[in-house]
């Protein structure tokens, strides 16, 4: 079959993996891919998916920028019969189309929870502790959830952290200044969340200068966790440098939405509707030897995605 | 000059006309297409035609704003930050229903917005309305632009670059991020709305399938077209486009010849906004929400890209809304057809850079042909 | 003597229209050639030729019996043509030393030697006994102290030709004759001159050699000797001339138009009373930096002025430019190609923009397109524009004189009472001068009235039915037409005497 | 009193600058301290060293939008080549400036040459220069050998080295622009281009240099930003254009050519990462920080404003002396 694969970009490995797992396995199934990049720009997502109805592509698989945008993209399709699968952000409503979800806010929360505790667990019983977090792009409705989970995880410990917030708009360099210049703000750092795991080799060029970086059990180690489940992470949290990651399950997810295509299409079925959860899980140093191999990103690493 | 035949040198004056008059770039897109299209058929058909003039409204419209500041030697960065603001607050004054788990935190929760929705919803014109407001807003964002850069005499690139900034956080703030859903129908119909459609295929089909149906004339369309033709007028038949290229091309002689040069420039700026507003307005209707990250990413470099393709001048003077017209359609074609060769996404950005390029270096021969052209 | 250039057989066409056609000349060494010629001749175009900024189309030239095609204006300069464009070619946001050498700096060790640079500059601005600082940003300096630089920039070259188009437009009496001492100066050391000038007179008294242009062909030459005035004129414009002004038609009414009381800006000008009459031409005489067009630049509400009263035709004038422009006040400034024109739009174009609104028709103001056709045609053939197509042809491609016309039509379209001229014959051929002076005296005849500045004395005392003479920002003295006298007006200028 | 408000206008820019320092130190005093200091500097840096080079094409009356690729690109090759042939990381600072003028030279020729306007040009090749990268590396971060984080968070006489380089590169510029003859005939060819025709000027090599400066600084700037991170994503530089040149006009110079110094493009960049770092530490709401920084970019342009027209005035031309009457 001929099947649309639109995605909002390619930024992060999370995206680039997703990718590279959905093309490869509509490929090998024998299926065609159109693939359009909408270089997270929702109009012109629209616009490609528009143009991807209009070419009598079979199927569209989904990543939406958003779940506003998601649902006028599916309701776009499905009013044109054609079948779609929204892959990993749900849209608002889940009337149309079949939907591959993880929940971002809660598995940010899981992750974010787990270093808290340990801050926690370290210091004094009524000590004020000093929690850091790096958030994401403010327009982009994954760095809002991660964002919103991370502030559930703290609303656990009531008056027990005070948060730095570090804005850094998905961009390293905009990061590491601001990070740099919350840490000599505030040197005394008890836990740090990362909205992406993109930014550990940021976080990492802070703190090693200061002696902040420091293995789990050494003097001066800060709980610090991530979200997505890159390679990256995976190293870091066998070295022990970091402590947690909120791990979404990708070949999962890459694999339920191209069944749920392929099966929609053989059918017929022009407008199929399902909701396929992926309860996600947080990747931490407390259950890394029996999950790690569900990570994507410790895959990956097995794979030697880091020894290039 | 040589004694070539006659007939080669029509030929070939012919050429050069078509090369030099108003409506060359419109027949660069042509030969575009006709070029590409043994390769690529289904940049042909009806239903991709239609879809890229559907993409071309929108942008159109703020397109030809741009162009305005473009000819007084301005430029408006801000018009992406006034899609986002205006499109946010519209949605917010008639949206149906807003979801408190996004909402709660917003400033604007409780009295402007609740679960309930805006206060326009199911007011009767609630609509025009929001769409009045919106045009207030883009009204005060082009005063603050115009009266900052004629006033203080600042340079409109740094004006509308901060005020970029701070309409998009403001807009981002009002809704912490939130996209604003639930609109009512009559909204969502302007980005949509059919007037016109058409159905190639056979009679006797019991049921057509939507696909088949091209919408030929729709909301967008009226509206851009009307907006095209308006702005047509004004800048290039009217005392007011005449005053507006004036400044462009020599703002001291202007100011001295009595042209009221600030006015001028802070009207030149409110237009400019006004088109960002509606061109955000169908943005906003077809995506269904007011997004506060409308008009963000490289959506700037598309608008000013066409407009500066079309031949407009980023010096000032040199303007037309026809240029802009046939540069945002090669651009749309443009982008089409980059989708249609189902390039890998690692290959579509060289190719753009590419096809811009040769489109630049199209121009660059004209211009030296009309130079030389022996008159 | 032996000939350091000859030109054989130089042609050039703009556009397919021709500029230069067939001119061959030979210039002798040692000697100063003038070349004379109707606006819009050929005179720059030539020149530009021989400069390398501009390729002949066909045609070619011998330097020294070699032949010499110059890829670019570095090669003229190199060996040694030096060249003094009739538009001013300086750079506005650089120092005057910077501008002297801005082709080949000296260096120390790499970077700009600025000791040697200022000192040198001194040195050459001293030649023209100008005496201000050469770190002195040109933007900063008056029209007149430009064209003193930019000849400051040919001098310092050592060429061994210099072409001077039109140097003395923005000059004083004092300043030319500097000049004049200087061409002299360097002719008896062995530099060769060309001299394009439309003052006869200086061509008279500074030239060796006349070539005669006229419309793009060499129409005669020979010795100074053989080229009265007159026959200058006849070979340049084709015809004689009755005289260089035309006469008077009208005498002033008594109306007063403008009356200015008391006009004073600390630093600037200082308590200028003013009044000009109906069909009256009032000449402003002083000296570069007198202060002039500053004064005009007040009456016209261009610049603030602290205290003072202007008023036109009994009604007190305030606010900006617009309300002065549209009480019936028009101003040609003496800077056509930054305050007069927009170079790129068309002659139509330019003629039209301080007229728009009259044009417009119908609520949004919609453009009368056969209106300003008519209109626009009518002002090109009432002042004699050389222009192949005024709808398409940009300013920027007009000879100098023919763009000074096109400045006065836009003012001219408005019909005002109260026009004022700052400079307005300045780089304008005589016949063309001839044409604008009648202009002047028709709009007078009309009732309007004209307050007209120049530098040129002749001229002022040609035209202008009293001269207000000005120094240092202040009024020193007027003289009625049948007091004239050019040694006593001279003498207000430079502040000797006072009334 | 008269003289301080003369002076404070007069020196609006600096004032405000000073002012802007007081302002978050009085919030939290930490941010006066020499360490947060210097890494103001330090962060500054990155922008900076790009708006240097951004100066001197917008002194020609160009503009180069294709920074934020070239920091993207140059950075990767190099690093390819320092994976490849195990270069040291000097060996690939310098590939990355021989790419960078690589780069900047391909601008030149297109917009030199063939007489495509910089716009169109730059447009075009901010596309392709990423395009190329995102082919080269597939969309996948690249990373460093270890000795690149080495350099990048290393001292020499104790400055950390982005400072140097920083400091490095406004120096040099300073002196291309100010006491070089090539410099000032960048200056002369921005004011009138056809003047510098007529004055024998080779405009085109002048034109070119500026764009091939400009990408070699945006090079430098890329390639010692990732010093610092040690790893290089796909979305590196991404929109940077517009913050080089904001910094550039911050910092005096024109869009249309012919002003601009070295010593603005580095008080342009410091002023506005002084603010934005400020807003950091004094633990402003994430949503309120752009419209601050906002607030502040337009304020100091105001203030610019101020003392360009007092300046104006001050050497405004007197025919009579004043207060003589
Ligand atoms: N750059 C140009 N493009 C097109 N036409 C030009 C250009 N420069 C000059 N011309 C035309 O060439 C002709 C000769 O102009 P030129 O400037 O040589 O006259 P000139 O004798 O110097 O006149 P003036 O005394 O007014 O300076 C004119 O008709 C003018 O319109
Ligand atoms: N140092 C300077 N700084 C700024 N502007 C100057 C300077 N010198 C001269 N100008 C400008 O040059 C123009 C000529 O002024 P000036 O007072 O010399 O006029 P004028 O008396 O009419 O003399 P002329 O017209 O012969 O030059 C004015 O517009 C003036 O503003
Ligand atoms: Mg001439
Ligand atoms: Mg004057």
């Amino acid at each position: 079959a001929n099947i649309c694969f639109a995605f909002q970009d390619l930024e992060t490995e999370f995206w680039v993996a997703s990718h590279k797992a959905i093309v490869e396995t509509l490929t090998e199934m024998g299926h065609s891919v159109i693939e359009r990049n909408a270089t997270e720009d929702v109009n012109r997502q629209l616009e490609q998916v528009r143009d991807c109805v209009a070419q009598g592509v079979d199927g569209i698989i989904l990543i939406p920028q958003d779940g506003e945008s998601a649902v006028t993209i599916v309701k776009e399709a499905t009013s044109n019969d054609v079948p779609i699968v929204v892959f990993n952000r749900p849209p608002a409503n889940n009337d149309n189309g079949v939907i591959v979800v993880a929940d971002n806010a809660a598995i940010a929360e899981t992750a974010a929870g787990f270093v808290l505790e340990q801050a926690i667990a370290a210091a004094p019983s009524d000590a004020k502790l000093h929690a850091v977090v790096i958030v994401g792009d403010l327009g982009d409705t994954n760095a809002i959830q991660r964002k919103k989970g991370f502030e559930a995880a703290v609303a656990k410990f009531p008056e027990r952290f005070d948060v730095t917030e570090v804005a850094s708009d998905w961009d390293a360099a905009t990061a590491l200044a601001n990070l740099e210049a919350a840490v000599t703000a505030k040197p005394k750092i008890d836990a740090m969340f990362t909205s992406s795991d993109f930014l550990f080799p940021t976080i990492r060029s802070v703190l090693e200068p200061r002696g902040m970086w420091k293995k789990s059990g050494e003097e001066g180690h800060i709980p610090l966790a991530g979200l997505d489940g890159d390679a990256t992470a995976c190293k870091l949290i066998k070295e022990g440098y970091v402590d947690a990651t909120g791990v979404q399950d990708l070949y999962f997810e890459a694999e339920a939405s191209v069944n749920a295509i392929v099966k929609a299409i053989e059918a017929g079925e022009t407008d199929p509707n399902e909701v396929i959860a992926d309860p996600g899980f947080a990747l931490t140093t407390a259950n890394l030897a029996e999950r790690e191999m569900d990570m994507w990103g410790c895959k990956l690493l097995a794979e030697g995605f880091l020894d290039n | 000059m040589s004694s070539s035949p006659v007939p080669r040198r029509e030929l070939k004056d012919k050429a050069v006309d078509l090369l030099l008059s108003d409506q060359f770039v419109l027949y660069l897109s042509i030969f575009y297409v006709l070029l590409l299209a043994p390769f690529l058929p289904m940049l042909v058909t009806p239903a991709n035609l239609v879809n890229v003039l559907s993409n071309m409204w929108p942008l159109l419209i703020v397109a030809i704003g741009q162009t305005f500041v473009l000819a007084i030697g301005g430029i408006d960065l801000s018009q992406g930050a006034a899609i986002a603001l205006t499109s946010v607050l519209g949605a917010v004054l008639i949206t149906g229903a807003a979801d408190p788990a996004t909402f709660a935190n917003t400033p604007i929760w409780g009295w402007l917005l609740t679960d309930a929705g805006g206060p326009l919803a199911g007011v009767d014109h609630g609509v025009v309305l929001a769409i009045a407001a919106m045009l207030v807003a883009a009204v005060v964002i082009g005063l603050i632009n115009g009266m900052a850069v004629a006033m203080f005499a600042m340079p409109a690139f740094i004006v509308t670059l901060v005020a970029m900034m701070i309409f998009s956080a403001f807009a981002l703030w009002l809704t912490q991020s939130g996209n604003v859903a639930n609109l009512p129908d009559d909204f969502i119909r302007l980005g949509r709305g059919d007037i016109v459609s058409v159905y190639f295929g056979a009679k006797e089909e019991a049921k057509i399938a939507r696909r088949a149906i091209y919408s030929l004339v729709t909301y967008p369309m009226v509206i851009a077209m009307c907006v095209a033709l308006a702005a047509h007028m004004l800048l290039n038949r009217t005392v007011f486009g005449s005053q507006v290229l004036a400044i462009g091309m020599n703002r001291k002689a202007a100011e001295i010849s009595g042209v009221r040069v600030r006015r001028i420039i802070i009207a030149v700026f409110v237009l400019s906004a006004v088109c960002a507003m509606i061109g955000g307005l169908l943005f906003a209707a077809r995506l269904e929400a007011g997004r506060p990250t409308l008009g963000g990413g490289s959506f700037l470099l598309d608008v000013i890209g066409a407009a500066v393709i079309g031949g407009t001048s980023l010096f000032g003077g040199k303007a037309k809304v026809i240029w802009t017209f046939f540069g945002v359609m090669f651009y749309v074609i443009m982008a089409s057809s980059l989708s249609a060769m189902n390039l890998s996404a690692f290959q579509i950005d060289m190719v753009k850079g590419g096809i811009i390029l040769c489109a630049a270096l199209l121009d660059v021969l004209r211009t030296r042909l009309k130079r030389e052209r022996v008159r | 003597m032996t000939d350091l250039l000859s030109l054989q057989g130089l042609s050039k066409s703009w556009f397919g229209i021709p500029a230069n056609r067939d001119v061959s000349f030979s210039v002798r060494e040692a000697s100063v050639l003038g070349i004379i010629g109707q606006n819009g001749a050929g005179k720059s175009t030539l020149m530009n030729m021989i400069g390398g900024v501009v390729k002949p189309t066909s045609g070619h030239m011998l330097w020294r019996g070699l032949p010499y095609e110059p890829a670019g204006a570095a090669d003229a300069t190199r060996i040694g043509i030096a060249f003094i464009h009739q538009e001013l070619n300086l750079f506005t946001n650089l120092s005057v030393a910077e501008n002297l050498y801005i082709d080949g700096f000296p260096r120390r060790m790499g970077l700009i030697d600025w000791k040697r640079i200022n000192e040198r500059s001194r040195q050459v601005l001293s030649r023209l006994s100008l005496d201000f600082d050469p770190s002195v940003e040109v933007g900063r300096l008056s029209p007149g102290e430009r064209q003193l630089v930019e000849i400051a920039r040919a001098l310092h070259n050592e060429a061994s030709l210099l072409i001077f188009d039109e140097p003395t437009t923005s000059l004083t009496p004092r300043e030319t004759e500097r000049l004049f001492a200087t061409i002299e100066n360097l002719k008896s050391q062995g530099c060769t001159i060309i001299y394009i000038s439309h003052i006869l007179s200086d061509v008279q008294r500074l030239c060796d050699d006349i070539v005669v242009l006229r419309d793009g062909e060499l129409v005669s030459k020979g010795t100074i000797t053989e080229f009265p005035i007159p026959l200058m004129i006849r070979s340049m414009i084709g015809r004689d001339m009755g005289g260089m002004f035309p006469p008077r038609s009208n005498q002033p009414q008594g109306a007063t138009v403008l009356e200015a009381r008391g006009l004073t800006q600390p630093g600037v000008i200082e308590d200028v009373d003013l009044t000009v009459h109906e069909g009256e031409i009032l000449g402003l005489f002083g000296l570069m930096g007198a202060g002039r067009s500053e004064l005009a630049r007040v009456l016209f509400g261009l610049d603030k002025c602290a205290k003072g009263t202007i008023s036109l035709k009994g009604r007190p004038l305030e606010g900006p430019v617009r309300a002065h422009i549209e009480a019936g006040m028009a101003f040609v400034t003496e800077n056509r190609r930054e305050e007069g024109l927009m170079m790129d739009a068309s002659v139509a174009e330019n003629l039209t923009l301080a007229s728009l609104a009259a044009f417009g028709r119908g609520p949004f103001a919609l453009i009368d397109r056969d209106r300003v056709a008519e209109r626009t045609e009518r002002m090109r053939e009432e002042l004699n524009i050389k222009a192949s197509d005024i709808h398409s042809q940009p300013a920027k491609a007009l000879s100098g004189g023919n763009q000074q016309k096109v400045v006065i039509g836009k003012w001219q379209l408005r019909d005002p009472d109260l026009f004022i001229l700052d400079e307005p014959t300045r780089g304008v051929d005589v016949g063309a001068k001839y044409e604008i002076y009648s202009l002047i005296d028709q709009i007078a005849a009309r009732g309007g009235g004209i307050m007209m500045i120049s530098s040129e004395l002749e001229e002022l005392m040609g035209m202008a039915d009293r001269i207000v003479v000005m120094n240092r920002g202040e009024i020193k003295g007027q003289v009625l037409r049948q007091d004239f006298d050019r040694e006593r007006i001279l003498a207000l200028a430079f502040g000797e005497i006072a009334e | 009193m008269k003289r301080l408000v003369g002076f404070t206008l007069s020196h609006s820019t600096a004032v405000f600058f000073v002012l802007i320092l007081l302002w978050f130190g009085v919030q939290a005093p930490q941010f006066l301290q020499p360490e947060s200091l210097a890494n103001i500097i330090k962060q500054s840096s990155f922008i900076g060293i790009a708006a240097l080079g951004m100066t001197v094409v917008l002194i020609t009356g160009g503009i180069d939008l294709s920074v934020g690729s070239v920091m993207f690109l140059a950075p990767l090759i190099a690093g390819m080549a320092m994976r490849s042939f195990g270069l040291p990381v000097e060996a690939g600072f310098v590939v990355a400036m021989v790419v960078g003028a690589g780069l900047g030279g391909l601008n030149a020729f297109f917009i030199v040459v063939l007489r495509v306007v910089p716009f169109i040009v730059t447009l075009a090749s901010l596309f392709v220069f990423r395009g190329f990268g995102t082919w080269l590396t597939s969309s996948t971060q690249f990373d460093f050998p270890e000795r690149m984080r080495t350099f990048g968070l290393s001292n020499v006489l104790g400055i950390p080295t982005p400072i140097l380089v920083f400091a490095v590169t406004a120096v040099a510029i300073h002196i291309m622009l100010r006491h070089t003859g090539a410099g000032r005939q960048i200056y002369a060819f921005g004011n009138d281009r056809e003047a510098a025709r007529k004055a024998g000027l080779a405009v085109e090599l002048i034109e070119a240099r500026a764009y091939i400066i400009s990408s070699v600084c945006a090079a430098i700037s890329g390639f010692v930003m990732i010093s610092q991170i040690g790893r290089l994503d796909v979305g590196f530089g991404q929109g940077r254009e517009f913050d080089v040149i904001a910094a550039a006009v911050l910092g005096g110079a024109s869009l249309f050519g012919g002003v601009g110094t070295a010593l603005g493009a580095v008080a342009g960049a410091t002023l506005i990462q002084t603010a934005k770092l400020g807003l950091v530490f004094t633990g402003v709401n994430l949503y309120m920080q752009p419209i601050i920084l906002g607030t502040v970019i337009f304020a100091a342009m105001v203030a610019d404003g101020i003392r360009g027209r007092r300046l104006r005035d001050k050497l405004a031309r007197t025919i009579r002396p004043l207060g003589s009457s």
